[in-house]
């Protein structure tokens, strides 16, 4: 089938959760925007709200629309999208930041695409553990759940190659949503000693980059290039933040599209997409480069070199 | 109910006409919300007021919904009849799921027994969680406003943690544990959707407080209690007891939904977060139903009918999500209203007497 | 020269549809005490709230200085100089006297409330008009005598030249009565116009100029107090003659209920009372003498069960009292009459049948195995109704709709529905109209006359004398006096052990209270 | 453990007890007031919301003083919002109250878009103000305490020093003034000051928007000094802790304060834990606030029970 701008290939983004993570989420969001722009595709987005009951009925009633491809991300959605999948095999499902067992061979015309997240956030640790004048660093989780310790656990392991006595002093938060409460945090842990702060936190790791800011402390963003966004509105805010580790989930989703449109696009498998693949990396962008000093951002460049080449193996907490 | 004076069926009928007209102005003001910010607001309102019976599906997402109230309702309703201001739904709510989802991923939850033994088991946990501000309110004085809502937050926290720590499977950093057995998981009344046994359970719970409250001894006694404590004291009550009791029992309902909620076909497993604060939705649902029980579904039913509508609505159409809590924000304020209709002196008169809201000098009485 | 306050075919229905007034005139001059006195329910006080801007009537004109004037609110009535002291007390029971007193008109110096000009001003004010209060105290500690000169303070604070009583006499004791008349007449002699409302016919001839008669919301008449009796105005009143006049009992039975030595203690630790010894025997009513405050209605609330005993004996029929609760006691054949009908002895949001039960939730014919039994229920309260004549839409009706008169009413019924050995009464007849008076006294009687020992405490020294067999008279919380009661024993008598200007020596008073 | 009281003991302890304790007293003083009134006022959750937002949309253009004080009108107008449904509409104050918390949550999202053309979760695209600290590095030159002094006291939220001031006026308010007089009375015993001739809904309507105007300074504080800058939902939960404050604090300012501050202390400590106590989950430490709030008010309660009945026992 062909389509065309005037018969665009339809396509739903189920959010499990609302937009304006300003990471994650909205990252998806772009991607798809991205290629309603410039692809014969037409985007509706769903935002299914923070209440969890309400996230299966969620993509059931979009899958039940009459879209041609049904996009959702995470470990949350997965289960849900692959008791979806059989019964609509006119669908196509696409879910993200995890995969499905397809070893049962009834998803076919399901595709995941998995990120190692983790090697990203090995290369801002090791730099954050050579850069950091203390040799403490902390890190400010939403909650522990796995994609969030896969970018913390990655992060460990690189600060630890760098530097073996470095000192990681990590809080959970215990929610998204609260940026005061982030930022109280990081300031608990400058106060402390620590003087890089790595906040995965959404909304309240936002306080946290705050922190550093007003502390005039150095942070990693996340998820996607955070000196970026804050870049032209809160200059000081990104002259502080010297990487963000990014999981281009708007790039994967793109290009999935796009592959979809040619019918290129390997449905009844999984995709795990590192840094080989561009799909993560950490932000190499001018407050880089001023902040980290050049022999450090070549030592950085050599790691990113062994782990593609597989001489670095960078652990993953999924499975 | 006890106050059903011969008039009973026309006051009735006067707060059904008087919901049903706040109602429509309600959804006249939703109407304009939609008109401003929808591009095809026809279609964004008939989505409002028919998606909820759009398939079997959303019929079971309804129903589902309905259970869920009408159990949060009756526990508020309980304590509110004993006149005392427990906010601890959420808590029970959390606890009763905890150990719910205990005895499902145990061996009983392969067997049949799993569902009542869970059932059980949630009743247990919402009870104790029930009891304590009770206890603290009666031995101590402690406000039970006050300690209900603190014990909400500690059990969240206390359950995420479990689940986090010691629940997830192992290693896989998911927040969420693994699907419970099909025989903890309440069958699906209509195959495939949300309308599950949870209603089943829930009409029961309501039949069950019903009874308590107005055909046994300890119900006559609560509501003594809740009208008036002296007169229930002086009357040879033991109203400290019976006020206890009271929040005991409706921690029970509170534990009761609890289990609802995570062996109900919604999730079959627990998960961190997983009330999305229906929990205090029960507070609507009591206050509009005046904390009578046979009155609680009725009104979980249209509110809930309401609230599911403008979730399909959300999903559905180009109406943002954020505007669904606008709206219904409006429903409530409008439902919870009672002004002045048009000839409402002269229905009046033609009803009988009006219990219209208490100004001060009434007050006085 | 005009009326000072005139009231003109007043009709006032209330949003559930009662009538309350129906075409009242009332016409009231200046420098006079008028009183208006009619049944419960007549509609006394709706007009007055008329009066004082809380109702608005729907039909007639009322008039000020000879000017058609309505009150929107109270506000507009004290800027026209009426004040009202209402049935029910409005008074912030945390709030001391002199901030419930200026409470709405407070003296100020810049934004701050002047606490000392408002300390002195009440002073001066209660010395005016002689009404003795301290205005320091939280008004929530006083006695209700006491409340009410607060409430009467309030009023003349605000300059009142029309004085609204409603029913200001139903609460006080006879000299509090007499201390409230010597202000009324301070008022009078200083100008203002007083309004009077009371169920006592006694005190209504004495201290009125003028008697407006209302009944079923319409006035009967109007009459100069010095032209007639008591006996004709309640007939006027009711449209029928009435005796207030009971047997008094015959032989009294055995020994019922003893109380040694008695000692009871506040919340806050402060004795009430001590060493209370008498006895109560089967077939004979005691009457509790005493102003309000002396430990009468503490000693009820003792033997109820709802007050803890400090040190003491109670028994009953032999009996230890001491350990049991409330509902033991009960079960032994205590019945109780309270103070207070709506804040101890009913759940106004309750239903009649329901009320009517309360008492009884372990027994047999209304519970079983826990469960209710509704036919049984219902029939009782259908019974109890029609015998004690209670005037109410049905046995499901919340006793909250009832007028005071009928709650009375299911009170009594529920604790003399069976024959009680002991039965405990306080003031059972306060505010309530004659009718529901002679009720009440004759099933206070027949309840004696069935064999029950009567403890009854009453403000109204007459209702005592009317009732009792034996009196003892309290007096700080002790017993200094006992009397076995005759033609000769008065008013004045009791008085003045009362207000302990009199001692009896101990001989006559151990005779006395055997 | 050392350590810790290292840290508890640290002027930046103090300080970030300060700072969290802030917005929380001021939502407390709102909830004491319209409780005292006798409107209990759950909607503060929402009225810090939508002030929060109010004030971060209007520092864009405005000034911080600007900004604070149209964080402050907003709530005022929920709470005259509140009034009209409560006193005119005769709607249950509970249910009001919750309506305005869930046309907080969704409006402010809405509402944010709608100023960042787009941005529904945060306001980092809009370059909002702070609110000024105070310094008061002077108090450095005093020998001796000087620098303890200075570490202490400055660098606090003008807002800090405000609510303190608060605290005092809202004492003077209702114990000093005869309109304090007249709220006190709606709340205990409405029948009174109705017969005095005190307009009854108009005091509580009254105490509803000022209870909104307090509930919004802690608003703007949240979103102008805590953190600078809106984000949903950010409000979290505090709106409801100062509901429970107001009653742990006695309902009189004071207590309200030492309420408010105890949750502080135990929300900073809950915020420093973590760094020197790896091994305690996260979850478990987020209790403690919760925790000692209930324990204290358990105790608080037994106390006062206890004091009554030793004061009976010593008099008998
Ligand atoms: N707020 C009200 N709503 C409805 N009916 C009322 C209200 N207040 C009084 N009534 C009714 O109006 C009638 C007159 O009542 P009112 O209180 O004026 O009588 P009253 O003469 O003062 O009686 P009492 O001697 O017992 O004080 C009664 O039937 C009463 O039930
Ligand atoms: N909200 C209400 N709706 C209907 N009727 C009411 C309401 N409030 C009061 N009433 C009526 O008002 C009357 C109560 O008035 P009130 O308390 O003055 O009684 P009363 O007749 O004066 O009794 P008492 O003589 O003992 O003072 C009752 O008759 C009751 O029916
Ligand atoms: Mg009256
Ligand atoms: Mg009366």
């Amino acid at each position: 089938q062909e389509y065309t701008k005037e018969n665009p290939l339809k396509v739903v983004y189920v959010v499990h959760g609302t937009l304006g993570d300003k990471s994650f989420l909205d990252s998806a969001a772009a991607g798809l925007k991205r290629a309603a722009e410039e692809l014969p595709v037409e985007v509706t987005v769903i935002e299914s709200g923070l209440d969890r009951g309400r996230w299966q009925p969620a993509l059931a009633d979009a899958t039940d629309q009459g879209y041609d491809v049904v996009v959702a991300g995470s470990w949350e959605m997965t289960g849900f999208m692959a008791e979806l999948a059989p019964d609509y095999p006119e669908t196509k499902f696409i879910i993200f930041d995890d995969a499905p067992d397809f070893s049962a061979g009834n998803l076919g015309n399901m595709l995941a695409i998995n990120y190692r997240v983790s090697t990203a956030a090995y290369l801002a640790g090791y730099a954050a553990a050579k850069i950091t004048q203390t040799g403490k660093i902390g890190e400010i989780l939403g909650v522990e759940g796995t994609t969030i310790l896969e970018f913390t656990s990655g992060f460990e392991q690189g600060a630890k190659a760098a530097n073996p006595d470095v000192e990681i002093v990590r809080a959970v938060a215990g929610t998204f949503t609260d940026p005061a409460k982030g930022k109280e945090l990081a300031l608990a842990q400058f106060a402390q000693g620590a003087d890089i702060v790595f906040p995965v936190a959404g909304g309240t790791g936002v306080g946290a980059l705050q922190a550093a800011r007003d502390e005039g402390k150095l942070a990693v963003g996340v998820d996607s290039d955070q000196a970026a966004i804050f870049e032209g509105n809160d200059q000081a805010q990104a002259d502080v933040i010297f990487t963000s580790v990014e999981k281009k989930v708007g790039d994967s989703i793109y290009i999935a599209l796009q592959q979809t449109l040619d019918g290129t696009a390997p449905y009844g498998s999984g995709l795990l997409l590192g840094l080989a693949d561009g799909a993560v990396g950490i932000a190499k962008n001018s407050y880089y480069d001023k902040l980290v000093p050049a022999d450090v951002r070549a030592e950085v460049d050599a790691e990113e070199a062994k782990i593609i080449a597989g001489d670095i193996v960078v652990d993953s907490v999924m499975q | 109910m006890s106050t059903s004076s011969p008039s009973r069926f026309a006051l009735v009928g006067r707060e059904v006409a008087r919901a049903v007209i706040a109602l429509a102005i309600a959804l006249l003001v939703a109407l304009v919300v939609i008109l401003a910010t929808s591009a095809d607001p026809a279609k964004a309102f008939s989505t409002l007021l028919t998606a909820p019976l759009s398939s079997n599906r959303t019929i079971g997402l309804w129903v589902d919904d309905v259970a869920k109230l009408t159990l949060t309702g009756l526990a508020f309703s309980l304590v509110f009849q004993a006149k005392q201001f427990s906010m601890g739904v959420q808590g029970q709510v959390y606890m009763g799921g905890l150990f719910a989802a205990l005895v499902a991923m145990s061996p009983i939850g392969a067997t049949p027994f799993a569902i009542p033994v869970a059932m059980a088991a949630a009743m247990c946990a919402g009870a104790v969680y029930g009891f304590m501000p009770g206890y603290a309110k009666a031995r101590f004085g402690a406000s039970e406003i006050v300690s209900s809502l603190m014990l909400n937050y500690i059990a969240i926290l206390v359950v995420n943690y479990i689940i986090r720590a010691h629940l997830a499977p192992a290693g896989s950093g998911q927040l969420v544990t693994a699907k419970f057995p099909e025989t903890a998981i309440l069958p699906a009344i209509i195959p495939g959707t949300r309308f599950d046994l949870g209603i089943v359970i829930a009409l029961a719970a309501t039949v069950v407080v019903w009874f308590l409250l107005y055909r046994t001894n300890w119900g006559l006694k609560l509501r003594l209690v809740g009208h008036n404590a002296k007169f229930a004291e002086y009357s040879g009550i033991r109203s400290s007891f019976i006020m206890v009791s009271a929040m005991t029992l409706a921690g029970s309902f509170g534990g009761l939904l609890g289990a609802v909620f995570v062996q109900g076909r919604a999730f079959g497993n627990l998960a961190q977060n997983f009330d999305g604060n229906m929990a205090f939705e029960g507070i609507l649902i009591a206050i509009v139903a005046r904390n009578k029980p046979l009155a609680v579904p009725v009104v979980a039913l249209a509110y809930g009918y309401l609230r599911q509508g403008a979730q399909l609505m959300g999903i559905r159409t180009d109406v943002p999500t954020e505007m669904i809590s606008v709206v219904q924000a409006i429903i409530i304020l409008l439902v919870a209203s009672s002004f002045t209709l048009p000839g409402k002196k002269f229905i009046g008169r033609l009803m009988g007497r009006s219990q219209t809201a208490t100004t001060a000098p009434e007050a006085a009485k | 020269m005009a009326p000072l306050l005139e009231a003109i075919s007043i009709g006032k229905t209330y949003p559930g549809g009662t009538v309350a007034n129906d075409g009242v005139n009332l016409t009231i001059q200046a420098g006079e005490v008028h009183a208006v006195v009619g049944e419960n329910g007549a509609g006394k006080s709706t007009l007055m709230k008329i009066l004082f801007g809380i109702e608005q009537h729907d039909r007639g004109e009322l008039r000020l200085d000879g000017k058609p004037i309505r009150f929107a609110n109270p506000r507009e009535a004290i800027d026209n100089g009426i004040g009202m002291v209402f049935q029910h007390f409005s008074l912030v029971p945390s709030f001391s006297v002199y901030e419930n007193v200026v409470l709405g008109s407070e003296p100020r110096n810049g934004i701050k409330f002047d606490r000392q000009k408002a300390i002195a001003d009440v002073r001066a004010l209660s010395e005016k008009f002689r009404l003795a209060v301290d205005p320091l105290p939280p008004v929530g500690q006083l006695p209700v005598g006491q409340q009410q000169r607060v409430e009467i303070l309030k009023a003349l604070y605000r300059d009142a030249r029309i004085l609204i009583l409603d029913e200001p006499t139903a609460v006080l004791a006879p000299q509090e009565v007499e201390e409230l008349f010597v202000a009324v007449r301070a008022l009078v002699a200083q100008g203002r116009t007083v309004i009077f409302i009371a169920h006592k016919l006694p005190e209504v001839l004495e201290i009125s100029d003028r008697i407006t008669v209302m009944r079923a919301g319409k006035t009967v008449g109007s009459v100069n107090a010095r032209d007639v009796t008591e006996d004709s105005l309640a007939t006027m009143m009711v449209g029928r003659e009435i005796a207030l006049r009971v047997d008094r009992a015959g032989a009294r039975g055995p020994l019922a209920c003893e109380v040694k030595n008695l000692k009871i203690d506040a919340e806050n630790g402060s004795t009430i009372a001590k060493d209370l010894s008498l006895k109560v025997h089967a077939g004979e009513i005691l009457g509790l003498v005493g102003v309000e405050g002396n430990g009468q209605a503490e000693l009820l609330e003792t033997i109820a069960g709802l007050r803890p005993a400090a040190d003491g004996v109670i028994a009953l029929d032999g009996a230890d009292l001491n350990d049991l609760s409330v509902l033991q006691r009960r079960q032994l054949g205590v019945a109780s009459i309270p103070e207070d009908r709506i804040a101890r002895g009913l759940a106004t949001g309750a239903s009649i049948a329901e009320n009517l039960v309360a008492t009884r939730l372990s027994d047999k014919r209304f519970v079983r195995n826990g469960l209710l039994d509704l036919k049984a229920i219902k029939a009782n309260a259908l019974a109890l109704i029609e015998q004690f004549s209670v005037r109410a839409g049905g046995p499901n009706v919340a006793v909250g709709t009832l007028s005071g008169g009928n709650m009375q009413k299911i009170v009594v019924a529920r604790e003399l529905s069976e024959q009680p050995k002991l039965l405990l009464v306080n003031q059972p007849t306060r505010g309530v109209d004659l009718g529901a008076t002679q009720f009440i006294w004759k099933s206070l009687t027949k309840a004696r006359d069935g064999g029950a020992a009567v403890l009854l405490s009453s403000a109204d020294l007459s209702e005592l004398l009317a009732l009792s067999d034996r009196l003892v008279v309290f007096y700080r919380g002790k017993i200094v006096a006992a009397f076995v009661n005759s033609d000769d024993l008065t008013a004045e008598t009791l008085g003045t052990y009362m207000l302990g200007l009199n001692t009896q020596d101990p001989e006559t008073m151990r005779a006395a209270l055997q | 453990m050392i350590e810790l009281l290292m840290t508890v003991f640290s002027a930046t302890f103090f300080v970030t007890v300060i700072r969290t304790t802030t917005p929380l007293l001021f939502a407390t003083l709102g909830g004491l007031i319209s409780d005292l009134s006798g409107a209990l006022n759950v909607a503060l959750e929402g009225m810090m919301l939508i002030a929060a937002l109010t004030a971060v949309i209007v520092s864009v253009y405005a000034p911080w003083y600007v900004a604070v004080l149209s964080g402050i009108s907003a709530g005022a107008m929920l709470g005259a919002l509140m009034a009209f449904f409560h006193l005119r509409m005769k709607a249950d104050i509970i249910l009001v109250g919750f309506a305005v918390n869930i046309l907080a949550t969704g409006g402010t999202v809405f509402a944010l878009a709608q100023a960042t053309g787009g941005d529904k979760g945060t306001s980092i695209n809009l370059p909002s103000k702070g609110v000024p600290s105070v310094d008061l590095s002077f108090l450095e030159a005093i020998p001796v305490i000087g620098r303890t002094l200075k570490s202490l006291l400055s660098g606090h939220s003008i807002l800090s020093w405000l609510a303190v001031l608060l605290v005092f006026a809202v004492w003077y308010f209702l114990y000093r003034t005869p309109y304090g007089l007249w709220l006190r009375g709606v709340g205990e015993y409405p029948a009174a000051p109705e017969a005095a001739g005190i307009p009854v809904n108009k005091v509580r309507a009254w105490s509803l928007i000022a209870s909104g105007a307090l509930a919004g300074i802690g608003g703007a504080q949240l979103a102008m000094f805590n953190y600078i800058g809106f984000t949903r939902d950010m409000t979290a939960g505090r709106g409801f802790i100062a509901l429970g404050a107001v009653l742990l604090g006695a309902r009189h300012p004071v207590g309200a304060m030492l309420a408010a501050l105890l949750f502080g202390v135990f929300e900073a400590l809950a915020i420093v834990m973590p760094n020197l106590f790896n091994w305690i989950p996260g979850e478990l430490i987020q209790t403690i606030p919760f925790a000692v709030t209930a324990l204290a008010l358990v105790l608080f309660s037994y106390r006062a029970q206890r004091a009554l009945q030793r004061r009976n026992a010593a008099k008998a």
